[in-house]
């Protein structure tokens, strides 16, 4: 028996400790890699992607898909550069705020009232969106005023503020899953939509909020990243949607709803982001960054399905006590 | 609530119609329900029941009619109205969300909050419910432990626990049992027998006549959305229910089998057959035109040697001969190739493809045999004739093989769909694991003649399942399980429902649920 | 087919409507296509803006096509513009080697190409490239910080910041660098090469890493001014944001010359810039359409020479750097 | 459920159709993307009119056949309820270790007498390699296929851009290949475009794979429900893999076309055509869940895509109106879609 318990810990923490062995690699290869500064660093670069694939970890959860985050952090930025620009930053970033919320409710009630496919839905808003924000901008790069630079660099009580949003964003959705009606309810629509009809649950407004949460999780990202990046160009937020989902899928999201949670999806964003930094850090040839990253990808979800699969057979109940 | 003192009835419906597209499934129902009575609804598929109980819990709105609850005009939207007036449906598809835990399932509508206009949920409240509504329906799990993980008679008493959660008056069972074993049956029927002491009305839908006999006030029969007949117990019996369900009378349950003189060789010899925590050492041998049933409680390994045999899952040990040769290592593939079939218990998840035509998945297992030269281009004209021949041969009843999808067809239809699948092969094994779970006794009836047909030209048929009627109805001989190995053989001399209960039972008390 | 018979009575309607109203022509105008791959930076942003102006002054119309990175892409629009009869294209592609099939379809229906900011590969096919000489212009600016770097003596760290390294021009630049740092190993030891792919996100992540491993860098170099903002927020999170002169100075060089590197020459933050002069090559790109309506045949490849900016030559050059110009109608604006 | 529920939806539903009007009937029928191509295009004829040239439309024949031919090969690996991401990165790979066989600087098969063939070799089994690869990973190791040819995506991205700059001087692309290797993808026969032919090839021999045999009836099933396919006798397994292996090849077919359209083999070649190829096979039709899917739609789809990009190409505008519209007209096909799916409900 305790053999396997062993060896379930084991498989239970597996990409704790691959991670693990991932820092221990590149620390020996670079001794500025394993530094409290670094992983600090590494947790700022993580935070615009962790937090989208927060949002994006919600709507994989009730099995759809947002392809339009990146053209939602776009809208929010030259929004945000050139129309909100001369208010004080408690205005302007709720109502940045609002304005991914407002895309995403654009989604969701396409998805919910029209009854367009998620995949398409999205697809289309992508590009609507992008269009928007590029008539706004003129495609130019949209520049942003000193404060929310100094917001980008700034520190609170030794934490710098991205770290702040990163852990509130977080926070606030860890609860929301695990401690509110709603975010178990979303389970139970993830799992199966028609069963959660007939148990009473509202389904198209959880589906609707699902894609408005998305929506404000790409505002809030974008506003770190922005904030980071100093200027809005006309591809801000292009193609983010590959790397947004691929870090929620990391993390252990199912694809097709109600497995996974935000937990894995910060690890997920991370571990990406632990990746980039370790080569730049060991001033790897640029060339060899996409093969790297991949493998290591690769060799995480390998290790976790297979892990997956040991696991259930380990734990799974046997249909009878045996005789001794 | 008062108990049982003055059984004057506090739900009453009138004259309730529905229609579907222009056809009326449904013509003037009408019943009503004292507290703590319990009502039987009994008719074959498409006769209405499910329309009737699908307009009281909300779930389609009815074209006419009046129903009143404590006198006032109960007319619901959706299902959450329908539970908010204190009726709970406890679908034949359980309604739970295996990704869940016990204590999340009971609350997912609507879970007691820690401070009024904050959403969080107050997880000690939930847990103390949880623990005092699962007592109250006798199970014993914790209330984190996901639902996944609970056996299907489990699954049905944590329903009724969200029934009795959501403070429910009326219960709503369709077709509760066809996944319980005997024992989770018998448990079901004490917490109905407890439900109806607190004064809480039960109706219940079943296709399995005794039980609604045993368990039921008063008994009400549909037939092609009529109301045919109803009438308290004591002057109902299974002859008549049939009688009434059928619109004719028939004589037996089961198509008369006349036991073969002599049996075949054998085409399937099992040996010493193994694997850990599933079966053990089991040996037997199933004859050319021999009908060979497994009894045994759920969770005796019936399923699990059924597909062991078929090489869905692993074994250790053992040596297999089908059709007089050795399948060293068994996969479907590989005892199709040898001549088996195998019909599995559960039929949505593992037998049709819901969103194809019924020629679609009656051709699924036969493709190979169809395709003609290198690239294997199906021969569609044979392969149409051939799945028209074996529809119709099973007889299912549809508009279009090749345009009605199998989710529209009835269980009894889609049953057949299945079978007609195998039958496509021209099994000389077949093995039906719960081969008339859920179908309607018209269907059930054919599906035995079917059985008898495929022995009679010359298959073994190896037939699981928890009725014990059916075993003795149907076989030549039954092998009972019991915690993974056989426990007892009958011949058909010897068919004894007790005995085979008892081998059955054998160790019975420790059966895990 | 029902269906199409009235759809098509009522296009034919729209269209015979539309056209009137579209369509309108003037004869003898001239219509120019830009097909551009990307306006990723203010350069790219600039020099449309700076083309439709000019087109505009001369009495052109202009039809526009933006690529994405997708050189098929682009062949499918410059065969749309072949469609549409314009009477020139100018189009900046991405891959040198691809553009030729696009060169020859131009070529086939007689309509001019000319190559803005990037040549085509060698090839049989004709049209006039219009470039900045972004080796040599990167080696002058390299070669100016590296002479400010032995004057102020010691030894230097240094980084560069790449472009795409799908892009010629971001290839050629990056050589530039390295042909003046690999002459002086002694003072100068290349210590992070960031693959930015013409990215804000990956330059700010790849700089603040590049200066958390190596945090004495004091040598930089960006491919491109639009990265200038990331680098100034790295910089100034990692308290080395600093003018010429002032302690912990960073030796920055720029190319582009746009209004970010002038206003940074100007604040003292950035030594040097190597400037493509983009009125220079739009001039010389419509130049090359009216030689070439005129019968005239000029040559293949057009250089624009470029110029290195510094602090030093600020004012002297700046009415000659196109950001300057921006710069100033942004102060207006 | 009833069985009266059963005979409805075709029965009535077919009574309705003869009732309605030709607009109802159009948006009914599984022509509704073709139909809205054809407003599409004529709408656009009324701003544009040389869209309407022969020239043109063989332009549009020559730009959708490459996506065409990935998207047919996206289509199989959809029919089972997989995703292909990597079939960008195959384009890409396959377009340089192809050039780099044949290019006349340098080429590795000049001195086999037939580069050519060569060529047209690597490009074929780069494909097949990657698919089988992704296939391999998918089935055996039990990897979800989105997070598998994502990192496949990543990788033969990556290694597409490497061997470039291993192998050429400039670091950026192979040109100088063979005239007879270029035709392939830009020669014509009276008009009528070479890759008309190839196209034309792999989506008949893919329609009938799909719709006439048995290995295409078995990925149909395993879209639909794959724990019964398996019971049924299927071989999953291999049939996945070789949906995979096909999306390969296709991808490494369309490499050829697109390589011999810009005389280049280049590794950005596809990067950003990824949305292109799911959209335009979902767009037509095919579901991001399995089960469904035909060549015919994955056409459709892609028919409407090119003549959508087409027109806005034509029109010149600048790129935000062309998001903007590119947009609207996806999200106005997808809402008639859904309109019409409601509508058959309804009977």
């Amino acid at each position: 028996m305790n053999g396997r318990n062993t060896k379930l810990f084991v498989l239970r923490n597996t990409p704790v400790l691959l991670f693990l062995v991932l820092l221990a690699a590149f620390g020996l290869m670079s001794d500025r890699f394993l530094t409290i500064g670094n992983f600090v660093n590494i947790v700022i670069q993580a935070a615009h992607i962790g937090i989208i694939a927060i949002g994006m970890t919600f709507v994989l959860l009730i099995g759809g898909i947002d392809l339009s985050v990146g053209a939602n952090m776009y809208v929010v930025a030259s929004v945000l550069g050139l129309f909100l620009k001369d208010l004080p930053l408690p205005v302007s970033f709720p109502l940045a705020t609002l304005l991914g919320l407002a895309f995403g409710a654009v989604n969701g009630w396409i998805v919910t009232r029209l009854r367009v496919a998620a995949f398409i839905t999205t697809l289309s808003t992508l590009f609507v969106g992008r269009g928007i924000a590029l008539y706004f901008s003129g495609n130019k790069m949209v520049g942003f005023t000193p404060q929310i630079l100094a917001l980008g660099r700034a520190s609170y009580f030794g934490v710098p503020s991205a770290i702040w949003a990163f852990a509130a964003v977080f926070a606030a959705a860890y609860v929301t899953l695990s401690q509110t009606t709603f975010g178990r309810q979303l389970y139970a629509v993830g799992a199966d939509p028609d069963a959660a009809g007939k148990a009473g649950i509202d389904v198209r407004r959880i589906v609707f909020s699902v894609y408005c949460i998305a929506g404000v999780c790409a505002a809030i990202g974008g506003l770190v990243s922005l904030s980071q990046v100093a200027v809005a160009s006309s591809t801000f937020g292009l193609q983010k949607e590959f790397p947004v989902i691929a870090a929620t899928v990391l993390g252990g999201t199912s694809l097709f709803g109600g497995r996974g949670g935000v937990l894995g999806t910060v690890f997920g964003a991370v571990l990406i982001q632990t990746v980039e930094n370790g080569l730049v850090m060991t001033n790897a040839d640029p060339y060899l960054y996409p093969l790297v990253i991949s493998v290591i990808i690769f060799i995480a979800v390998f290790v976790d399905s297979s892990r997956t699969s040991i696991l259930e057979r380990l734990e799974r109940r046997q249909i009878r006590v045996e005789r001794a | 609530m008062s108990a049982q003192a003055a059984p004057a009835p506090f739900f009453s419906a009138h004259g309730l119609c529905k229609s579907f597209f222009g056809v009326q499934v449904l013509h003037d129902m009408g019943f009503s329900l004292h507290p703590g009575q319990v009502l039987g609804l009994v008719g074959e598929n498409g006769s209405g029941k499910s329309t009737t109980m699908n307009i009281l819990g909300g779930v389609l709105p009815m074209d006419a009619g009046r129903m009143t609850i404590d006198g006032t005009e109960y007319r619901p939207r959706n299902p959450r109205e329908a539970e908010a007036h204190g009726i709970a449906f406890i679908h034949q598809e359980l309604n739970l969300f295996r990704n869940l835990s016990v204590a999340e399932n009971l609350f997912i509508a609507g879970f007691p909050k820690k401070l009024r206009g904050l959403p969080f949920i107050d997880r000690a409240r939930v847990r103390a419910r949880t623990q005092e509504l699962l007592a109250a329906v006798d199970l014993d799990v914790a209330p984190a432990t996901l639902v996944s993980r609970l056996s299907q008679g489990e699954r049905q008493l944590v329903e009724i626990a969200k029934a009795l959660g959501a403070n429910a008056r009326i219960v709503i069972f369709d077709e509760p049992t066809t996944s319980l074993t005997t024992r989770e049956t018998d448990r079901l029927f004490d917490i109905i027998g407890r439900l109806r002491r607190q004064g809480i009305a039960i109706i219940y839908i079943s296709h399995i006549l005794g039980d609604v006999l045993r368990l039921c006030d008063d008994i009400l029969v549909l037939r092609d959305g009529h109301l045919v007949g109803g009438a308290p117990k004591s002057q109902m019996t299974v002859e008549r229910m049939i009688t009434l369900m059928v619109g004719r009378t028939i004589e037996q349950m089961f198509p008369p089998r006349d036991p073969p003189i002599e049996l075949g060789e054998p085409v399937l010899e099992v040996r010493g057959l193994s694997q850990r925590g599933m079966v053990k050492d089991i040996g037997f041998s199933l004859r050319a035109g021999e009908v060979l049933g497994i009894s045994g409680l759920m969770g005796a390994g019936r399923s699990e040697l059924a597909r062991i045999l078929f090489g869905i899952d692993p074994c250790e040990s053992g040596e297999v001969r089908i059709g007089g040769s050795a399948v060293p290592k068994l996969s479907p593939a590989a005892c199709m190739a040898q001549g088996m079939a195998f019909l599995t218990e559960d039929r949505r998840a593992e037998g049709l493809m819901m969103e194809a035509s019924i020629a679609d998945n009656v051709a699924l297992a036969s493709l190979p045999r169809f395709g003609r030269n290198w690239a294997r281009f199906i021969e569609r004209t044979r392969l149409g004739d051939e799945v028209a021949r074996v529809s119709s041969a099973v007889r299912i009843v549809a508009p279009d093989q090749r345009r009605t999808l199998a989710k529209n067809l009835s269980g009894g239809n889609q049953q057949k769909v299945v079978i007609g699948k195998w039958l496509l092969r021209e099994p000389r094994v077949f093995m039906l694991d719960e081969p008339t779970r859920g179908i309607d006794v018209g269907a059930k009836y054919e599906v035995y003649k079917i059985i008898n047909q495929l022995a009679a030209d010359g298959a073994g048929v190896l037939v699981i399942s928890s009725e014990i009627e059916e075993l003795t109805g149907m076989c030549d001989r039954i092998l009972v399980m019991a915690q993974g190995e056989i426990r007892a053989e009958f011949a058909r001399a010897e068919f004894d429902r007790e005995a085979i209960l008892r081998a059955a039972m054998w160790h019975g008390s420790k059966e895990p649920a | 087919m029902q269906v199409t018979r009235r759809a098509f009575t009522v296009g034919a309607l729209v269209a015979a409507a539309g056209s009137m109203s579209v369509m309108v022509k003037a004869e003898g105008n001239k219509t120019v296509a830009l097909l551009f791959d990307s306006l990723v930076s203010p350069f790219w942003v600039s020099g449309i803006e700076i083309m439709r102006e000019k087109a505009k002054a001369k009495g052109w119309t202009t039809l526009e096509n933006i690529s994405n990175f997708d050189d098929n892409k682009q062949f499918e629009q410059v065969k749309a513009m072949i469609s549409r009869k314009v009477d020139g294209i100018l189009i900046i592609q991405t891959d040198a080697k691809a553009v030729i099939p696009a060169i020859r379809a131009a070529n086939a229906a007689n309509i001019p190409m000319v190559h803005f900011n990037r040549p085509p590969a060698k090839s049989d096919a004709y049209s006039v490239a219009i470039q900045a000489d972004n080796r040599k212009i990167m080696q002058d600016t390299v070669n100016f910080m590296v002479s400010q770097a032995k004057q102020m003596g010691g030894k230097y760290k240094a980084c560069i910041l790449i472009g795409d390294l799908g892009d010629v021009n971001a290839i050629q630049r990056r050589d530039g660098f390295f042909d003046v740092v690999n002459k002086n190993k002694d003072i100068i030891d290349v210590v992070a090469r960031i693959a930015t792919e013409w990215n804000a996100d990956k330059a700010f992540a790849g700089l603040t890493n590049a200066i958390q491993a190596n945090p004495d860098i004091n040598f930089l170099v960006t491919s491109s001014d639009f990265l200038h903002p990331q680098i100034e927020q790295v910089l100034k999170a990692a308290n080395k944001w600093h003018k010429k002169g002032e302690a912990g100075h960073v030796l920055f060089g720029g190319f582009d010359g746009d209004e970010g590197a002038y206003a940074r020459l100007q604040d003292g933050y950035l030594d040097a810039c190597g400037v493509q002069n983009l009125f220079l090559e739009v001039d010389m790109a419509f130049g090359a359409f009216e030689d070439l309506w005129a019968g005239k045949k000029p040559d293949k490849l057009l250089l624009d020479p470029g110029f290195v900016i510094t602090q030093d030559d600020l004012m002297a050059k700046r009415d000659q750097m196109w950001g300057y110009t921006v710069w100033k109608k942004m102060q207006k604006g | 459920m009833s069985t009266m529920q059963a005979i409805a939806p075709g029965g009535t539903a077919e009574a309705s159709r003869r009732r309605r009007g030709l607009a109802v009937r159009l948006l009914m029928s599984e022509y509704l993307v073709p139909g809205v191509t054809v407003i599409y295009f004529l709408v656009m004829w009324a701003l544009v009119p040389a869209i309407a040239t022969t020239e043109t439309l063989l332009d549009i024949l020559a730009a959708m056949l490459p996506l065409l031919v990935v998207a047919i090969g996206q289509t199989f690996v959809l029919i089972v309820a997989g995703i292909d991401l990597s079939a960008p990165s195959i384009l890409a790979t396959a377009s340089v270790v192809g050039a780099s066989m044949m290019t006349g600087d340098g080429g590795f098969a000049l001195g086999t007498g037939v580069p050519v063939l060569v060529g047209i070799v690597a490009f074929l089994a780069v494909g097949l390699l990657i698919g089988l690869l992704n296939g391999v990973c998918t089935t055996r190791l039990g990897m979800p296929p989105f997070i598998v040819t994502l990192t496949t995506m990543m990788f033969f991205g990556g290694f597409a851009l490497f061997y470039t700059s291993a192998l050429t001087e400039d670091g950026s692309s192979f040109g100088d290949l063979p005239a007879s290797f270029v035709a392939i993808g830009q020669g014509t026969v009276v008009g009528v475009p070479y890759s008309l032919g190839v196209a034309g090839v792999v989506m008949l021999v893919a329609h009938l794979v799909l719709s006439r045999t048995v290995f295409g009836q078995w990925l149909y099933a395993i879209g639909r429900n794959p724990r019964a396919a398996a019971i049924s006798g299927v071989p999953v397994r291999r049939a996945v893999l070789w949906a995979f292996a096909i999306s390969g090849l296709c991808a490494g077919i369309a490499s050829v076309l697109y390589t011999g359209r810009l005389e280049t083999g280049t590794p950005v070649l596809g990067q950003r055509i990824l949305l292109d190829i799911v959209g335009g096979a979902v767009i037509g039709g095919v579901s991001l869940f399995g089960g469904q899917g035909r060549v015919t739609w994955t056409l459709y789809g892609v028919l409407f895509l090119s003549v959508v990009d087409k027109g806005l190409q034509l029109l010149g505008l600048d790129l935000a109106s062309v998001f903007a519209i590119k947009g609207l007209v996806i999200l106005c096909a997808a809402v008639l879609d859904a309109v019409r799916h409601r509508l058959m409900l309804r009977g």
